[in-house]
């Protein structure tokens, strides 16, 4: 696949953005600056983006509880997240959401879901929506190695088939639910569970390569997108964070040299690596790339500050329609 | 005026919503064959009124038997477009779909700060009474009120079910419709026109000055019924039918309490945690001082249901039971000045 | 395989009880001596029996709402059972369950259930004690077409697999969930989607031939008791009647020149022909069974017809331990 | 006695039970780890008394993310010989399992003509008031006492918390624990030795003759706080804990009401068709006769919950709503002779 320069610019600026957004968020979290805990996607910033921007702008988007980086993957300004962080009325969802619940409809992002494997349906009805309104738009659901043991993604899959629906089924496979190893609770390859509902599985060996993550998933979105149906795509990364900032856990169930051996293959790296090394930029153009993005969640962190919390009504607020029963 | 029965109302509902709006689609198992009648027409693809036939095999959606990703693939259909009526058949397959009631449909709209809407509405029939035994038999509304974000609406009558289920489908938030498989063949005249029963408006079926019977779904013919009878006993009873769980017209039952110092709730659901329970409480708290006699609840005992047809009945709240309540609380010594 | 005579005479024997107690009973639901609604496996005999067979006698079971072949299957009484759908106190459950709610758990059978998917993960609970008290157990859920588009299924696949359970996940896919063709709602084969989950998959494609099926299902039971973890097998099969007695769907889903084709491969039938053809044993004592097979229907009916409904208490007890709270 | 933490006292609890009888096995995700901290020991394996060494991983079982099958699977297992731990992790994780939790747990004992026993214990902890947003602070025990055939405790103290905790394991019902995670930290000096709380007994924890406030899990160190501070105003406020919700010792209840005349239930859930709503509507019924002013309910006001601290913490039950509803019960006019 050819891809212009900008593109390759943009998916460096997101992973970026990410990783100094993350590593931002946790250290505030460290500081109680964030109430309750955040879960980073540094280490998965390629897996991220390369998904993300094979979506064009109007498709949708659902992902979990590792959630900063589908939005700003996605798009969405950082200001409002990092303000729905720290609970201001100025967050993304007025600091209803938090951490966990953050969306921004205005990207497509229809939401990160707390509950592991629970947002999968709700990306399979915006496909569905796409294809009964005919908009073309494509749906694509990011979920862990371990959502891909519940239930509902089997059921989605099956839907998604037989009623050929636009959305691409992204599993992020970082080999780890919270403590537990994927390959002791997941019995075969999951990107193998594909063909027995009638798609294909796609399994990206090297999710940290942003454009090998990018290939595969847009190949899904363009088949998608063509009336082809879905797909499940797998890929293969690893956080380099603890699951959550804050938690800490006794028991080593991450080898330290496996994971040294995955920290050296830092997505963010190797991108600039490729960027410098086929002349697409240079060190100097990517330096100050690095500046601007570091302004740029400097910026969001002093947006959320200086925003106040919501009025204590807030929380009666948007539970239905409003007045309550409006639409009588 | 047109004579429907229960059933025949919901379909006529259905079909309004759908002719009224394209974005309306039905989805559920067996929905083309129309099985539980409820799809127009008659029971052959024939027949004039056929939904597949007059919208489609895009908007009348056979789906695998899924609950759980028909319940969510809905609520995402409904937060960017559709607004999809979900046929769920049995009240007692939800649970199915729990996770996706409670976390999705429910909690989207308030966890992104409003961002979502959810127009979308979904149809099951408790199948109680009918010997099909534990796992057929459910009354769930309750465990679903205890859930902030949905509505709930519990027609009792032919009319009261196109109306509401037609507001339903308008509205912009999730509902929930309890509809009992024993009223499915209750006849009345229905308004063949498009009209609308607001949510949260109760249905006075008639004053009293005696006693405030509350009846919920099948809960409201035994109280009807009860109230006939006690009427030849010079007992004046009030029956409403609040209609909607959520919104709840509180209101109305306690404006009639007030006027009558006595309250019996008919509801079909288990005891504990019922309908009933939320109902006593509220005028347990709102209006104690107009109350003369214990509040009595007519529920289902907090067993499960067995399929035997020589114990299975006797579980339900019917017009004895009520009538039995009724005396209880009329007995009981007044209190008031 | 070989089998001796005798095994191959009791499945006749089995598969001629379910033929004749479902036959009976589809009669006395149309005439009201059965309330509500039963659901035969007439014409599915063989995928039953020759499943049910394969299985040792402490070996667990679980069904669905088609339910009374398999713990006739199984080896049950069939007074009990008659008692049961007629709502008497001698049923087997009390009176308590009815048709869909069979269960026997002298037999291993661990109950029907009325909500289609839901006994899957209770058979797979079995196998789990199997494997921790080392009782060398094997469980065997049945499961219908339209059974397997529900997510627990695979929910309890993957489980079965990683822990290596003795399971046997038993599709009987009669290409018809009430009205829908499967294969309308079924995104490709069943039985294909065995390998994503790391276990064997087999389709039974003659699903009226009892001995492929038993082939089959032994093989899976086998690979089960020996410790090597659970298998999916599918077979392929025709429901003769409709989907529940007194059901009158107006709609022509099973298209006519479909249904006689099957219909012609009545597994009992075919059997009995293969019974005599090889020499196993003869007309005469094949019609002797069938004769001795129908009294023993008849007076399963009459037991049932001569017992008493159950007392208005009934309805309050077995819903704990009693008295209520007795292990206090 | 020792001090013991809420969760050191579940620990222990689980750790009895496992010592005790080899049928029983804890299942849950991440239990080998002890990310939750009731897997015994320390933080690390190496730690004396870690559950995986103690017991090894035929007991110590890691599910994958997949409750449904987890809960049906020890329902299953439950039913053929095995008395299984279930470690739900989070409460609001339990809707996943809803169909296996009321079709199966709760009605195979009963559908099968007590065929079945059902010895399975399913452990969740409420994690409210944490900031973890709308998915993670459901409190969601009023849903499960509308189930019959479920056994539920809510305990409050690390005392009971143990002592329910071993009874459960023991019984041969299916019992559901709902945990309060802001309880976790609460010490106080408990019977290392072996001990068991009957279901169905209130705890009181004082006596009192003005009001008697019932409190649920954390609600029962509200209305202690409350009854503390009303003491100096010279009001006597009975506080009793139900610690079982099914089977609920209304009679402790009652007794005390037939003393005070007045109710106030202090009760983390959403209002509507809460275990406050319930408790309301048993007295109202049976103890009318008793009551000098109106049932008050404290509890969670029927919205979901929203993450920002600024927000959240206003909408739980506390000591100064608590006070507040005894205020208005002391003031609402005597109505008895
Ligand atoms: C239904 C449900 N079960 C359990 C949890 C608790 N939990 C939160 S994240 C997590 C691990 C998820 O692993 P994975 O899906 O691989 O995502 P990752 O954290 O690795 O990105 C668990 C068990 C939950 N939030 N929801
Ligand atoms: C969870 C659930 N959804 C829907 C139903 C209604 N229902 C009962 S049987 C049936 C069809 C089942 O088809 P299949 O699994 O193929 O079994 P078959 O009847 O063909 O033997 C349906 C939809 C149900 N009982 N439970
Ligand atoms: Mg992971
Ligand atoms: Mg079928």
């Amino acid at each position: 696949m050819t891809r212009p320069n900008d593109l390759l610019i943009e998916m460096q600026t997101r992973m970026l953005r990410i990783r100094k957004f993350d590593e931002r968020a946790s250290k505030m979290v460290k500081r109680g600056e964030i109430p309750g805990t955040v879960h980073t996607s540094i280490g998965q910033e390629a897996q991220v983006v390369g998904a993300c921007m094979a979506l064009a702008e109007g498709d949708y988007m659902t992902g979990n509880h590792r959630s900063h980086g589908h939005p700003i993957g996605k798009g969405a300004a950082l200001g409002p997240l990092m303000a729905e962080l720290t609970g201001k009325a100025t967050g993304v969802c007025g600091g209803k959401g938090g951490s966990m619940h953050l969306a921004d409809f205005k990207v497509g992002s229809l939401g990160e879901s707390g509950i592991v494997g629970s947002s999968i349906p709700i990306a399979t009805g915006a496909a569905l929506s796409s294809k009964v309104l005919g908009t073309g738009r494509v749906a694509l659901a990011f979920f862990g190695d371990g959502a891909a043991n519940q239930g509902c993604l089997y059921e989605a899959m099956n839907l998604a088939s037989v009623w050929g629906l636009p959305i691409v089924f992204l599993c992020e496979n970082n080999q780890y639910a919270l403590s537990t190893p994927a390959h002791t609770v997941t019995a075969g390859v999951i990107a193998e569970r594909a063909p027995g509902f009638a798609m294909p599985g796609i399994r990206v060996e090297d999710g940290q390569d942003v454009l090998k993550v990018h290939d595969a998933v847009k190949t899904a979105v363009d088949r998608a997108r063509a009336g082809k149906g879905p797909s499940l795509v797998e890929v293969v990364t690893y956080r380099f964070n603890e699951h959550s900032e804050g938690l800490r856990l006794g028991t080593d169930y991450r080898n330290p040299a496996e994971k040294e051996a995955w920290m050296k293959r830092d997505p963010v790296k190797l991108f600039r690596a490729y960027l410098t090394d086929n002349g697409i930029t240079d060190s100097a153009a990517l330096d100050a790339l690095e500046a601007e993005v570091t302004a740029e969640v400097e910026a969001a962190v002093q947006f959320a500050a200086d925003s106040d919390y919501p009025d204590s009504s807030v929380a009666f607020k948007h539970l239905y329609t409003e007045p309550f029963g409006a639409n009588l | 005026m047109t004579v429907m029965s229960y059933l025949g109302a919901i379909g006529a509902a259905q079909r309004e919503a759908m002719e009224t709006d394209p974005r309306v689609i039905i989805m559920g198992e067996d929905v083309e064959a129309n099985v539980y009648g409820t799809m127009g027409g008659g029971k052959s693809r024939a027949d004039k009124g056929d939904f597949l036939q007059l919208f489609g095999a895009s908007r009348i959606r056979n789906t695998p038997i899924s609950e759980e990703i028909m319940v969510g693939a809905a609520a995402g259909a409904a937060m960017t477009g559709l607004r999809p009526i979900v046929d769920l058949s049995y009240s007692s397959f939800l649970y199915m779909a729990m996770d996706q009631f409670v976390n999705q449909v429910a909690k989207n709209r308030y966890m992104f700060g409003g961002q979502a809407s959810l127009p979308v509405v979904f149809r099951s029939a408790m199948f109680f009474g009918l010997n099909t035994g534990a796992h057929h038999s459910d009354r769930p509304y309750p465990m679903f009120m205890n859930v902030p974000g949905l509505k709930i609406m519990v027609p009792a009558t032919p009319s009261d079910a196109k109306g509401l289920l037609r507001t339903a489908v308008d509205m912009d938030d999730p509902v929930l419709s309890f509809e009992a498989c024993i009223l499915w063949g209750l006849k009345e005249e229905v308004d063949e026109q498009e009209y609308r029963i607001p949510f949260g408006v109760a249905r006075t079926h008639r004053e009293g000055t005696d006693v405030t019977i509350v009846g919920i779904s099948t809960g409201v013919h035994a109280a009807l019924q009860a109230a006939q009878k006690l009427e030849a006993e010079g007992i004046s009873a009030a029956v409403i039918d609040p209609r909607t769980l959520v919104p709840l017209d509180s209101e109305t039952i306690l404006r009639s309490v007030a006027r009558t110092g006595r309250l019996v709730i008919v509801d079909p659901a288990h005891t504990t945690c019922s309908a009933a329970a939320e109902i006593s409480a509220i005028v347990a708290e709102q209006a104690f001082d107009c109350l003369k006699a214990p509040i009595m609840r007519v529920t289902t005992p907090d067993t499960q249901i067995p399929f035997s047809p020589a114990i299975e009945k006797q579980l339900y709240p019917d017009a004895a039971k009520t009538i039995a309540a009724v005396r209880k609380t009329m007995d009981a010594r007044a209190r008031a000045a």
